[in-house]
Parts: C-alpha cells; structure tokens; sequence
C-alpha cells in the first residue's frame, strides 16, 4: 500500500494544496445510504433511505427534529450527526431564549459548518464523519441546505448526499426547474423518485426503509390539524406516497458515468469539493 | 356625655404606656383602615364640586366597598377625607360640631376659612399623628372656597385640588381639562371625570363615584352618583340544604314574653248563692 | 427620584432584586378534565402595569403551567421549562407526562433554594392514566398532588371558598346522597368563575380579566354547557384538547 | 517540486534548509486553485468581486454568498478554502465589533487587516494547526478614504489599489494595471469589476460560475451592500458584451 | 407576630331578611400555643344586640365589661334600651379616644334596628381598632382570619336568607375560614337574632 | 497541552465548551480571574424622567423629555432619551443615564453584528429588540448588580405594531398605553383614556396630541422633567425621532390665587 504522507493529519497541505483528511472525511459520507432533498416556493422536504443491518435489526434513523421549523437528514457517522444535531438544536433554543425568535435556518447551518471547520484545522481532532442536507421555514420562506465536513454550506432547490448520491442528482438535476411550483405531493414524488435513483438493482423502497420530512402547509394526505411544523413520516403513512411514484423510466445506458467522469475531471480543483463522486486518490 | 367617657377632653392614654412597652418588645402594632383613596375638589363658576371614590382598604383588602368620603362640615361646607379613616371621621365630626357651636354663637352663616383654620390647627397640635389628609370646600358670605388640608397641618388654596393615593390621577385629568369659570354640568363631568380616573387607575381608589355640588344657594350631596363597578351576577346560587352544618347544642331564647291570660275562674258561688 | 442629600452623602441601600405583582391563580381538577386559571391584571404597588399579563402558559397537550408571584421570575421560569420540555422531546419524541413535569418543576425551584424564583406555581393537567391533576408548588419546590389549588394574592380568599365548594369541607351530606368526588365542568367553571369575581371584589391586586383553561382527557368532549359559552380551542395533535376561555373582570 | 519527501514540509513550524516554510506555500496552492476574487479601490469607494465556481447547477443563484460584510462600512472577498474564509471573516467581525467597543468609532481598515494578519500568522507558527488556505481582500472606506488591504495566508498584508487573488489573479492584475483607478467613480469600477471576472473566467477548463459583486461609496451612504440588482444585471450584460467583442 | 395574632380568634356577622346571624370561634391561644377551647367573643349588649370582639383577649374582656357599663349607664339615663346604631356609635367613640393608646381589639357589632314605624331590620356593623366604623349590608367580618372570611363571604353570602338559611351560611362561611387560620379555630359559635328569638348553637368543627 | 493557540496565555473556561468544540472565533471570553470584593449595590446618579408611548392607527408613538437631573439639579438639558435600534424599533429610556448609554452601546453593536454584516434577509425587529433586553437586565438583576432603568421599547415590523416595557428587575409588560417614571402615575390615565379602544383608528396627529398633552401635564407635575421634548414616530415606513421641540403651557390659573389659606389680598 502506498503510504501518502501528507494524509494523515488535517493539519498539513498535501503540496497541491489539499487537505486529505478533509476529503477522506467527505468519504464518510458516501458511506450512509442516500438522503435527497427538495424545495417548492411552499415546502421544503428530505426524503432518506434507511438501512437496516438484518432482517431482525430495526432501521437506522435518518432524520432528526431541531426545532419546530427545521429538521435534518444525515448521511455518513450517526455519532458525529447527534454531536451536530445536538449543537443545532441548543443554537435553536438559544434563539428563541435570548430573541423569541425561531432561528433563521441559514444561520443555523453557517453554525455547525464554522463549527467543523475547526476540525479542520486543529491538530488533535478530526473532521466530522457526517454530512446534512437540512430543511427549514423561516420568515424567508422554505430553505434546502447541504452541510459538509469540510465545514461549507450551501442552499440548493434540490440536492443528494450518501452513497450513490450522484444518481439521484442526476435526476433532481433534469427535473429541479418544475419543482418550485410543485405541491406537496409532486415533490414528494420527485423526492421518491430521485431516492429510487440510489438503490441497489434489486432493492425497492418500501414503507419500511424510507423516510419523508416535511416543513409547509399540511397536505391532502395528512391530517387538517397539522401546522407547517417539521414532521417526519416513517412506515405506513407514506405507503400513500410510494404508490403515486411511476414506472422508472428506463436510464440512458451512460447516465451515471458521464457525470461522474466529468466530476473526477475536476476534482484536483477547489478544495471542498462538495459534489459527489470526486476521485479522493484513496489507496486501496 | 361624662357619665360615658372620662371627664377630662381628648384623647385618652392611658393605654399608651402598655403599647409602647409592647411594642418596644417587638411586637407589631397592627395598622388601622387607610382610605387609600382619591379626592377632589374643583371651583366652578357658581361654587364648588368636590368628588370621592367610596373604597375603604385595610391592606390589600377592600374593607369598605361603599363608605362615604364627603363629611358634612355645614350645610354650605363639606370636607373629604383621606388618609386615616377613623381620624377622617372623627376631626370632621368634630369639626362641624364646632363650626355649629360658632354659627350658633355668632348667628351667621360659617366660613370656609373657619373650618380650615379648625382644622389646620388641630392638625397642627398633634404633629401629624392624625392622620388626615383633606379637601375642604364650601361657599359662604366671601364667596366659593377650596383648600386641601395636610395630616401636619398645611393648607393650600387653589382652584382645583387633589389628595389621597389617586391624587396624580385625578390631577392630570384636572391639569387638562379646568378652566376658570366652568358651567356646573362641565365641572361635575371633570370631576366624575377625575375621581374615574384615580377608580380604574389606582388600586387604592375603587367603586363608586360620590359627588357634591355646593352653591350659595343650595347643597346637593350626589351619593353614589356614578355607580361603574357593580358586582356581575354570580354563576351559582350557593344556599345550603338546611342540616348541612352539624351542631352539637343548641338554646333559644324566647324574646317574645309570651303571657297567657287565663281568665280567673269566677268563684263558683253564683250557682251555690241563692240569689233569689 | 434622589433628592440631593442623597448624592452628598450617599446613602447604603440595598437593591431589592423581586418585586410583587399581584394576581391570583388557581386549578381546579376533575375526574377527566382539570381547569387552570388565572387573572391577567399585573401591578405593583397600587399601579397597574398592565391589564392583560398572561400568568396561564400551555406546556404541552395535556401540561398547564400557572406562574404567580414577582413576573421575571415567573416568566423566566416558563422560559425554562418549555425549553427542558424540549429537550425531552428531542430525547424522547414524545411529551413529558405531568407528574414527569411536576417532579422536574421541583428539581428546577430547588436548584435556586438560595436566590429562589419568586414565584408559586400551579401546574393542571391530565395524568397519563387519564385523571385530572393538579400540582402545587411553593417558590422552592416543595410541591404535592391535589385536587384543587389556589396561590397568590387572594389565595387566602379564594382556598377556604374551594375547600368548601370543590372538597365539601364542613358540610354534611344528606342523607343517602353522599359529596361526589369531582365535580362535571360546567359546576367547576361557574366555582370558578364566582371565586374570581368574588377576590376582585375583596382584593385590590385581582381584577381586569381572567382567563382559565381546560384540559380535556383523550377521547372526551366539552359538555354542550361549556361548549356554549365558546371556548377557543388551541392547535393540539390530538388525544388531549385544550381551551381557553376569557372572561373580563372588574377594572377597578 | 523539490520539497515532497523531505520531510521538511510536513508541519507549519519545520522550516527547510533554504529557511522556506513549505506548508505556507502549499497553503498559497489552495488560493491558488479557487476562483479568482479582485478588489477596486477608485476615487470615491470600493468595488469587491468574485468568480464564484458553480459546481452544481442544483445550486440557489445568488443564496452562497462569498462576499462577507464585516462591519457596516468594510467588505470581505476571499479566495481559496471557503470554510477558512469564513473563519476569517467571523474573526474579521469580532475585531470590528471589538475595536468599535473600544474606541466608539468603525475601526480603521489598516488597523483591522493589521490585526487579521496578526491573528494569520499565528498559524502558520505551530505544528498543532495549519496555515489559513484563503487570501482575503478587505475593502472598505474609513476616515482616510477607501482602501483595499490582502492577507495572504503567510499573514502579511499589503494596502492595494487594485488587487486580486486566486485562480486568474496574473491576467487580473494586468487588467487592473491598465485601468487609472485614481479616476474611476465607484459605479464605473462596478463595470471594471465585473468585466474582469468575466474575461479571467477560463470556460474551457472550468465549470459555470456566478458573478458576486458589492460596493461600498457614496451611493450606498458608505456601507458596504451588494451591488443592486438592476446596476448588477447591466454590468453583468456589459461584460459579457466585452468580452464577446474581446474574443 | 402582630398583637393582633396574638391571642386568634375570628367573628363574622351577617345580614339576612328580617334576621341577623353573629358567629365565632372558641380558640383562645398564646402565639401558636392553644391555650383555651371555650373562650367567647360574643357578647349580648341588650336582647337584640350582639358584640363581637376579636383581638387581645385582654382588652376583649376589659371592653365587654366596658361596654356593659355604659350600656348599663345609657339605660339608666335614657330609660330606654340602646339601638344598634347608638351603640356601635358608642363602640366607636370609645375606641377614637384611645386614639394614641388604641385597645388591640376589632368589634363587630350585629343587632335589629327598630324602625321609625315600629318594625326591626338587620343591622351590622364593625370597627376598625381605633373606631373607624363600617356599615355594610351583607356582612362584617375581624380576627385573624379575617381575609379568609372575606373571601369565603363573598363567594357565599345571598341577599334575604332566613334565619335558618342565614344559619348555614354564616356558619360555613365561618368553618371552612378558621379551617384555614392557624390562630382560629377549634368550635364556633353562632347567634341568629330574630324578631322573635335569638338562637344559639354551638357547632361541630375541626379540633385541630 | 493545549494546542489551541487562541487559548494560550488565558485560563481555560471551563464551564463552556469544555472539549472545545466551538469555532475559535466564537469561543467564549474567560471570565476575568482577579478576586476581591466587588461593588454591586448601586443608586442611579444621572437620571431621566418618564417615558411614554402609546399605539395609534399606523404604528406606535414614543415621547420623553430632554433632561437628564442630577437628584434636584437640571443638570443635561439637552439629552435625548429615545434611541433607534436598526429599521424599526425605537428604544425609550428612564432611570440612570449612564447604564442608558451602556445599553445603546450593547444595542449599537447587535444591530451591527444581527442586521449589518449577516445581510441575510433576517431583521431584529422590536418583539426580538425587546426580549433581547429583557434577558440583559433580568441578566444583570440576577447578579445583583442591575442596569438602573426602564426601557420602553415600540416599533412595527411586518405589519404589527409592538410596544412593551423592561425594567432594572427584568420586569416587562405590554400595553397599548405605557408610561415609566411620574408617567406611571400621572400620564397613565390619560393615555389610557385617550386610547384604549382606539388603536386602531388614532391618526398620527391626533397621537401626537395625546402625548403632548401629557408631556404637558408632566412638566406642570414632575419636578424633574423639563419643557423640551422629543417624540419618535414608528410606522410601516420606519422610525422617525423628532427634533427636540418646546412644549406649550399656561400658567393663567395662578392668576387669582392668594396665600395659601385666608389671605385676601
């Protein structure tokens, strides 16, 4: 195995450079099952894929309530995502403490992604192993986010993290222009179908393995009393949903390799390389 | 009145030495009613209108709901009162029994200076230990009078005046709303006005409105003239079903003398005489 | 205001950090409801502050809060046991149960035993087993379960009222008719309703308007006789309801 | 490169024996691998903007801002790791903030920028951290007038009038070379600024990327605010005019 | 503690159709000592007044005897019996001369007014310690318990009960208050005076 | 080993962040070390009179006087007592003057870090100027050691008006009429006469006359007020703080008084 020197610690530039620790931590992520979000003018959802260990194993939990108008997906350590988590939700409650304000979502996400840039470079620690798409509502309307280890943000109309995640992105990306003016029930849709996007040939999402959260107005499936607060639907409350998803439509033969080609074409360039599939020169 | 009270005037003593034993001891002493009231008076074209709320407090507690602060000096001169009720109460009772004692000496018709003077010296004499604070007004041969009258004894002469806990809310209401000269009509409403203001604002200050107009001519005392705080009906009726208290012994005393007559049986000797 | 001889030669004078700002608060617990209520007049001295200061806070679905002393405190202290509610909701995904609460509002009033919340809470509510319940709390925690409960101002006033009306204290019943142990909620809202009339009559604090809230258990609805005077019923997710009803009091 | 290997540039507190501090160097590579940010410093303000990579089309049009206000009269354009520019700049507020609790006045940029490099330099002292991956242009205008300052990651900084970091920073430079600042007004400057980034945005080798343009002059009452839309819309258009006629 | 406290004890007096009713309890104590189960604070001043007098028990005791005398004095004077309405006058002056020196004690007074036309209507009346008087035309309450008493009274009290009626509900205004004051307590007594009879009962209450 | 150069030369603060997992930026000042017995019992020294405010149609109006006393002198008669906090929300102060300009600092600064540099669309408005300051003295009253005023704070944003009061106890309420000071007392009821019931119909002048009335009463009343006032004027369109303005008054009613009791003459 090659042994490249300058990957061990996150305190040292690579000569071009790079921080591998950084990069590697961004493989962390890739490591989760996938996790998708979206945003209309209206809504903003996250839609995740649960794995479960075994047939007797319960499903991991993907998402996490912050506040009554923002909630998380994670992909990557659960750990590290409840320390995160956990953070957000004190920065939420301090808010409201200190301003009796719900805490603007964007603020939020700057927090925790200042919060892991430290552990990038600090020597002693290591960056995060996690990564967030989370969604909120605040005075400026609905709000998708992506959080990286490497301590950015980004605000997306519709974005994928976790493992495979390019594929979903390949559709979000066909797709994102019609989803401002969604419903809620289109989006979930789209949702679905980008999450479908990620699986294994022979895996399907079932009421089991798939979960939806959700900040807007209450939908025609859910209850009249519901308020635009975070929720998250798991088991037989989203069985309506999964039946509306069509047919997948049949992919292009290349689909997933061209953009994971044109990806790894740029991967030696900005550092944080957010996008999914870059090429991290991993020894294997 | 000797046979009643002891024979020396004023005020009595004698139990002052065991008081301020005890409370030199530390012990308490208890507080007596405060009409944390309000009170006005105000000048008008024709005399005067003073005004009270009718709240009396011990505390926090409502002790009075309607007791009446507008004493009766003389027919012409009335007083209100704040402060210590029962000191309130007596020196304008004392007061006008003395104002009626000169009116009768001098056969005229009293002043208002005279009543303030009484007051103000008697006030003076005890140092502010009685604790009265007052709105003196009346019309007498001079014309009409207003003057509020401190516990230490001070007057002041004005032409629209305030006293009592509500007296800064009762003023502002004067304070914008008096002129010289007003029409009796308009001087009530500033005064329903001013003593409303101290009710809904002042804690100290509740209930009803009492009202007074004096004039050369005549004195209308407006008892409960503007009633704004009487009591909703309640929600239940809360009688109990007779036997609900248990009691373990009773006696009743006839207050009724209850006196048969029982006609005395003529001597039954009528049937036994041979009358005939 | 300082007149001059103070600043000449300053005088030592202790800052008083609490206040007392009147009002009066009670709850009253049935068989499946339990009623909490307060007045909304805050003063201090013989001013009012304001004549709407609400003292009734919703916790949860099922959790009332009352607060009733010197108001920062009591506001701060609502502050911070919606936000450990909170948290166990992050923890738990679920609300925490009333004598959950209960104990919690001890552990957080003790915390402060040597510079304690100037405040007397009563907290109402539904148990997990579906009872009404009412809690009682002095401003360093020590608290017990009851039935009813008044605190504040007039409690003096108001207590001995309930102690004969809602606990039959004193009475004997008739015979073969014995006291039932809760009363249905239109009798205990007139109770109510007549014991804050009657301290704003006899206390100078209580007054300008009173709002009570009701918690009904899972799966019971308000009696037409409550449901008529229109009570607002406040968002819940179901099994519990809550409603608030208002009425205006004397302004005097 | 003839430092890889010798060990000598592992850590920020080796020096080599030609006395280079290689981890600062590589730490100027990552500046010099990120989109190009440039800084005007005209007559009467400053003009501030960025070649922001696009790396996905996913991506909100205008929400990712990288140009930071700092205080109400300075702005912040860094190139090179994002996350260490936004550390920066959260320093940069907090030395602002600072300075105006001391002193009841908006700091000074010198004074500012002379504190940021201060607080850039401590890392590059200690193998326990590592050196700042961002240059930063601070613009803004104070009682002297408006000035630009860049940090670069070694911790120095240098007062400019025109300046630029990053990716296209050479042809930049040149531009701004042949520009006479000294003449400009602040609201031509926009249309320099802007042109530029245009014309060093390589389109062959790069992925989309977003103009983000701010202004601090006269007509924004001397704070530091984007440029407003209609202004950012017609300078964006004139670039992109120019440099079809460039080409 | 107040002097007030000292010794405990409550009266209540209240107004009914054509009746009056005049309750207390029987506590006698020394701080939160009880020293006595049986000590009366009402007092009958004639047939169809009764004084109640709550406070220091030993200015109670000293102004019933006080109050017997001039009573008794009035009576010989006048050749009448006293009205409610003279005597609580009388109360009054008494207590205003100690002014500076007050007698630590609260009377209520409870009695049937005659009429100018001959008839009797309930008359109730209190004092403050220095003989501020208090008319009402529901009730009067004094003692320790006296803020209880005020709110229980308020709650319960309902113009033109008869004298049973009036029986119960001063009484349970009267329990369920001293049930609530440490310095109250331990049995109650109550009178209802009507035109025709004054009913005594001595009740059954919390021993404790 | 602590590794964190920005912890070195300063004791660690134990009870935050013990891992010190926070941005070093952000990372939590040290409480200051040095021991000894601290001072904390205070009176206010340079003060302001009442504040008053109330809600009219548009917005809320918020009016003090100009002097700053110290005890019975008049000494500042120029000060102004209302202080714009960002776009929409003004700030009105009582109490000790100095503690006043320590919280216009403390607020200069929010405005700064919350509106200015973040520019993300989100705003204090005067709800979250309010509990913001309602935290720092309920802070400071808890460690005994209070800021000695009472603030009232008004302002509109997003279509509602808000107007509530602070207190060196930490103490707030809120109002459509409220008045700090002698105002408590003596403006209280005019404003409440004047406006309850009415919020939503006052016109501007017509607030406006309401609080000069009062201001007016005020001056005739308290000893510490003076005849120079400001009003600031929140609407929809943002806060406006007038230029400090003279009051009218009449003194004609001492005309006919003589004395104090039976003088004539």
């Amino acid at each position: 195995m090659f042994r490249n020197t300058y990957d061990s610690d996150n305190t040292v530039f690579s000569p071009q450079g790079r921080l591998h620790q950084v990069e590697y931590a961004l493989e962390a992520v890739k490591q989760g099952s996938a996790a998708v979000g979206l945003r209309s003018k209206t809504h903003a959802i996250l839609l995740a894929l649960k794995r479960s260990s075994g047939e007797l194993a319960s499903y991991q939990q993907k998402m996490f309530r912050i506040d009554d108008h923002v909630g998380i997906a994670i992909a990557g350590l659960t750990s590290d995502a409840r320390v995160l988590s956990n953070f957000m939700r004190q920065q939420a409650m301090g808010s409201k403490m200190v301003f009796n304000r719900p805490v603007p979502v964007n603020r939020l996400v700057s927090a925790i992604a200042d919060k892991a840039q430290v552990n990038t470079q600090e020597y002693g620690r290591r960056p995060y192993g996690v990564g967030f798409l989370v969604v909120g509502l605040d005075h400026t309307g609905p709000h998708l986010y992506e959080f990286s280890p490497s301590g950015t943000s980004f605000e997306y109309f519709a974005v994928s993290i976790g493992a495979r995640s390019q594929s979903a992105k390949t559709y979000l990306e066909k797709h994102f222009e019609s989803f401002a003016d969604c419903d809620l029930e289109d989006l979930i849709r789209h949702g679905l179908h980008a999450l479908r996007e990620t699986l294994q040939q022979d895996k399907e999402l079932t009421i089991n393995n798939t979960a939806i959260g959700i900040v807007g107005p209450a939908g025609v499936h859910e209850g009249t009393g519901t308020s635009v607060d975070f929720r998250i639907l798991e088991g037989p409350p989203i069985e309506v949903y999964l039946q509306t998803m069509q047919l997948k439509e049949v992919p292009p033969p290349t689909a997933p390799t061209p953009a994971a080609a044109s990806a790894s074409a740029s991967a030696p360039a900005a550092p944080p390389p957010a996008a999914g599939d870059e090429d991290v020169q991993m020894s294997e | 009145m000797s046979a009643f009270h002891s024979t020396k005037p004023g005020f009595d003593f004698s139990n002052a030495n065991r008081n301020a034993f005890l409370e030199g001891k530390g012990v308490k002493m208890p507080k007596a009613t405060s009409t944390g009231t309000t009170i006005v008076g105000c000048l008008f074209k024709d005399g005067i209108v003073l005004g009270a709320d009718t709240r009396a407090t011990a505390g926090e507690i409502v002790a009075d709901k309607n007791c009446e602060k507008i004493h009766y000096i003389s027919e012409s001169i009335r007083c209100c009162g704040a402060g210590t009720a029962a000191d309130t109460e007596f020196i304008t009772a004392l007061i006008s029994s003395n104002i009626e004692l000169h009116a009768l000496s001098t056969g005229r018709k009293p002043r208002v200076v005279t009543a303030m003077t009484m007051l103000k010296q008697r006030l003076f004499q005890h140092q502010g230990h009685i604790g009265a604070a007052l709105v003196l007004g009346g019309v007498d041969a001079t014309g009409a009078h207003l003057f509020t009258v401190a516990p230490h004894g001070s007057t002041d002469k004005l032409p629209y005046v305030t006293m009592g806990s509500g007296s800064l809310a009762a003023m502002a209401v004067f304070e914008s709303g008096w002129r010289p000269n007003l029409e009796r009509a308009e001087a009530l409403q500033l005064v329903v006005a001013a003593i409303s203001a101290g009710i809904f604002n002042d804690l100290g200050s509740g209930s009803n409105v009492d009202a007074c107009v004096i004039t050369a001519t005549e004195t209308e005392m407006l008892r409960n003239y503007v009633m704004p705080n009487v009591r909703v009906e309640k929600e239940r009726k809360y009688g109990f079903r007779r036997g609900t208290t248990a009691w373990t012994r009773e006696k009743v005393r006839d207050l009724i003398v209850s006196e048969e007559i029982r006609p005395i049986a003529v001597i039954a000797g009528g049937e036994e005489m041979d009358t005939s | 205001m300082p007149d001059m001889s103070a600043i000449v030669n300053p005088q030592q004078r202790q800052f008083n950090p609490y206040a007392e700002n009147g009002g009066t608060i009670l709850a009253i617990a049935g068989a499946d409801f339990t009623v909490i209520a307060g007045d909304t007049r805050q003063s201090e001295g013989y001013s009012i502050q304001t004549r709407y200061a609400p003292k009734v806070f919703r916790l949860t679905d099922r959790a009332v809060l009352a607060v009733n002393g010197f108001a920062a405190d009591g506001n701060m202290f609502v502050k911070k046991v919606k936000q450990r509610l909170e948290w166990y909701r992050h923890a738990h995904a679920k609300d925490m149960p009333l004598r959950a609460i209960a104990r919690l509002i001890q552990t957080m009033l003790y915390a402060q035993r040597f510079f304690p919340y100037y405040v007397y809470n009563i907290l109402g509510g539904i148990e997990e087993d579906g009872t009404g319940a009412v809690y009682s709390f002095d401003p360093v925690g020590s608290y017990e379960r009851e039935t009813c409960r008044a605190a504040g101002a007039a409690q003096s006033l108001v207590q001995p009222f309930l102690d004969n009306q809602i606990y039959f204290k004193n009475q004997t019943a008739a015979q073969g008719s014995p006291h039932p142990a809760h009363l249905p909620l239109p009798d205990v809202l007139s109770i109510v309703i007549d014991s804050f009339t009657s301290a704003t009559e006899r206390h100078i604090e209580v007054g300008d308007g009173l709002e009570m809230y009701i918690v009904l258990a899972r799966g019971r609805t308000l009696p037409d006789a409550v449901a008529g005077l229109r009570p607002q019923e406040l968002p819940s997710a179901g099994g519990e309801k809550v409603f608030v009803l208002k009425r205006d009091l004397k302004k005097d | 490169m003839t430092s890889i290997g010798t060990g000598y540039d592992l850590s920020a507190s080796t020096y080599s024996p030609d006395g280079r501090i290689f981890q600062v160097e590589y730490a100027n590579k990552a500046v010099d691998n990120s989109g190009t940010a440039i800084g005007l410093r005209v007559k009467d303000g400053v003009v501030l903007a960025v070649e922001k990579l696009v790396h996905s089309k996913l991506l909100v049009p205008g929400a990712n801002r990288r140009i930071q206000t700092i205080d109400r009269h300075i702005g912040l354009a860094s190139s090179g790791l994002l996350a260490d520019g936004r550390h920066l700049s959260n320093r940069a507020r907090d030395e602002a903030a600072s300075y105006r609790d001391n002193y009841n006045e908006p700091a000074p940029l010198k004074a500012l920028a002379d504190r940021l490099g201060l607080y850039v330099q401590v890392y590059t002292l200690y193998s326990s951290v590592r050196p700042f991956g961002c240059s930063t242009i601070l613009g803004g205008i104070d009682k002297d007038g408006p000035s630009i300052y860049v940090i670069e990651p070694s911790g120095v900084f240098y007062g400019y009038n025109g300046a630029a970091v990053g990716k296209g920073r050479q042809l930049a430079k040149t531009e701004l070379e042949k520009l006479k600042l000294s003449e400009l007004t602040t609201r031509e400057a926009v249309f320099e600024a802007a042109r530029i980034i245009h014309l060093v945005h390589d389109d062959a080798k790069e992925k989309e990327f977003e103009l983000e343009l701010s202004w601090i002059g006269d007509e924004t009452n001397g704070r530091h605010v984007p440029v407003p839309q209609d202004l950012f819309e017609e300078a964006d258009r004139k670039a992109k005019e120019a440099l079809e006629n460039f080409e | 503690m107040s002097i007030m406290e000292h010794n405990g004890g409550s009266v209540i007096a209240m107004a009914g159709k054509d009746c009056v009713a005049i309750a207390s309890d029987l506590r006698l104590g020394a701080g939160a000592m009880t020293v006595a189960m049986n000590f009366e604070k009402i007092f009958p001043v004639s047939d169809r007044i009764y004084l109640g007098l709550t406070g220091l028990a030993t200015d109670i005791t000293t102004l019933r005897d006080r109050f017997r005398y001039l009573v008794n004095m009035f009576t010989i004077k006048e050749s009448r019996t006293i009205e409610p309405s003279t005597f609580a006058h009388l109360v009054s002056s008494t207590l205003y001369s100690r002014r500076f020196g007050p007698y630590f004690t609260e009377p209520v007074i409870a009695g049937l007014e005659r009429t100018p036309s001959g008839g009797l209507k309930p008359y109730i009346a209190g004092a403050d310690l220095i003989g501020c008087l208090n008319f009402a035309e529901d009730f009067i309450v004094a003692g320790t318990a006296s803020d209880k008493l005020f709110g229980v009274a308020e709650g319960l009290w309902e113009p033109n009960l008869g004298p049973e009626d009036l029986f119960e509900t001063i009484s349970q205004t009267l329990l369920n208050s001293v049930d609530r004051d440490a310095y109250s307590g331990w049995g109650a007594i109550v009178y209802v005076i009507t035109p025709e009879k004054v009913i005594t009962r001595t009740l059954k209450g919390r021993m404790d | 080993m602590d590794h964190f150069p920005t912890n070195w030369g300063r004791p660690k603060y134990d009870n935050f962040d013990t891992s010190a997992t926070y941005p070093l930026h952000n990372r939590g000042q040290n409480q200051s070390t040095t021991s000894g017995a601290t001072q904390h019992t205070q009176q206010p020294i340079v003060t302001g009179t009442s504040v008053l405010a109330i809600k009219f149609k548009d917005g809320i109006m918020i009016a003090a006087d100009t002097l700053a006393s110290y005890g019975s002198l008049a000494r500042f008669k120029g000060v102004q007592r209302l202080h714009p906090v960002g776009d929409y929300t003004v700030v009105g102060a009582s109490g000790d003057m100095s503690d006043f300009q320590y919280l216009q600092h403390i607020l200069d600064g929010l405005v700064i870090s919350e509106e200015t540099t973040a520019q993300d669309g989100h705003t204090l408005g005067p709800a979250e100027i309010h509990e913001y300051l309602s935290q720092v003295m309920y802070a400071r009253r808890s460690k005994m050691n209070p800021l000695w005023n009472s603030l009232l704070v008004g302002g509109v944003k997003d279509g509602q008006r808000f107007l509530a009061y602070v207190d060196l106890l930490g103490v707030t309420y809120s109002a459509s009429t409220l008045a700090t000071g002698y105002g408590a007392y003596i403006a209280q009821p005019l404003l409440r006469k004047a406006v309850e019931g009415r919020e939503n119909t006052l016109t501007e002048p017509e607030a406006r006359a309401i609080l000069e009335n009062a201001l007016r009463v005020l001056f005739y009343r308290d000893a510490r007020s003076i005849n120079q006032y400001q009003i600031a004027t929140i609407t929809a369109n943002g806060a406006e703080i007038s230029a400090s303005l003279k009051l009218e008054t009449s003194w004609g009613f001492a005309e006919g008084i003589r004395g104090y009791g039976a003088q004539t003459q």
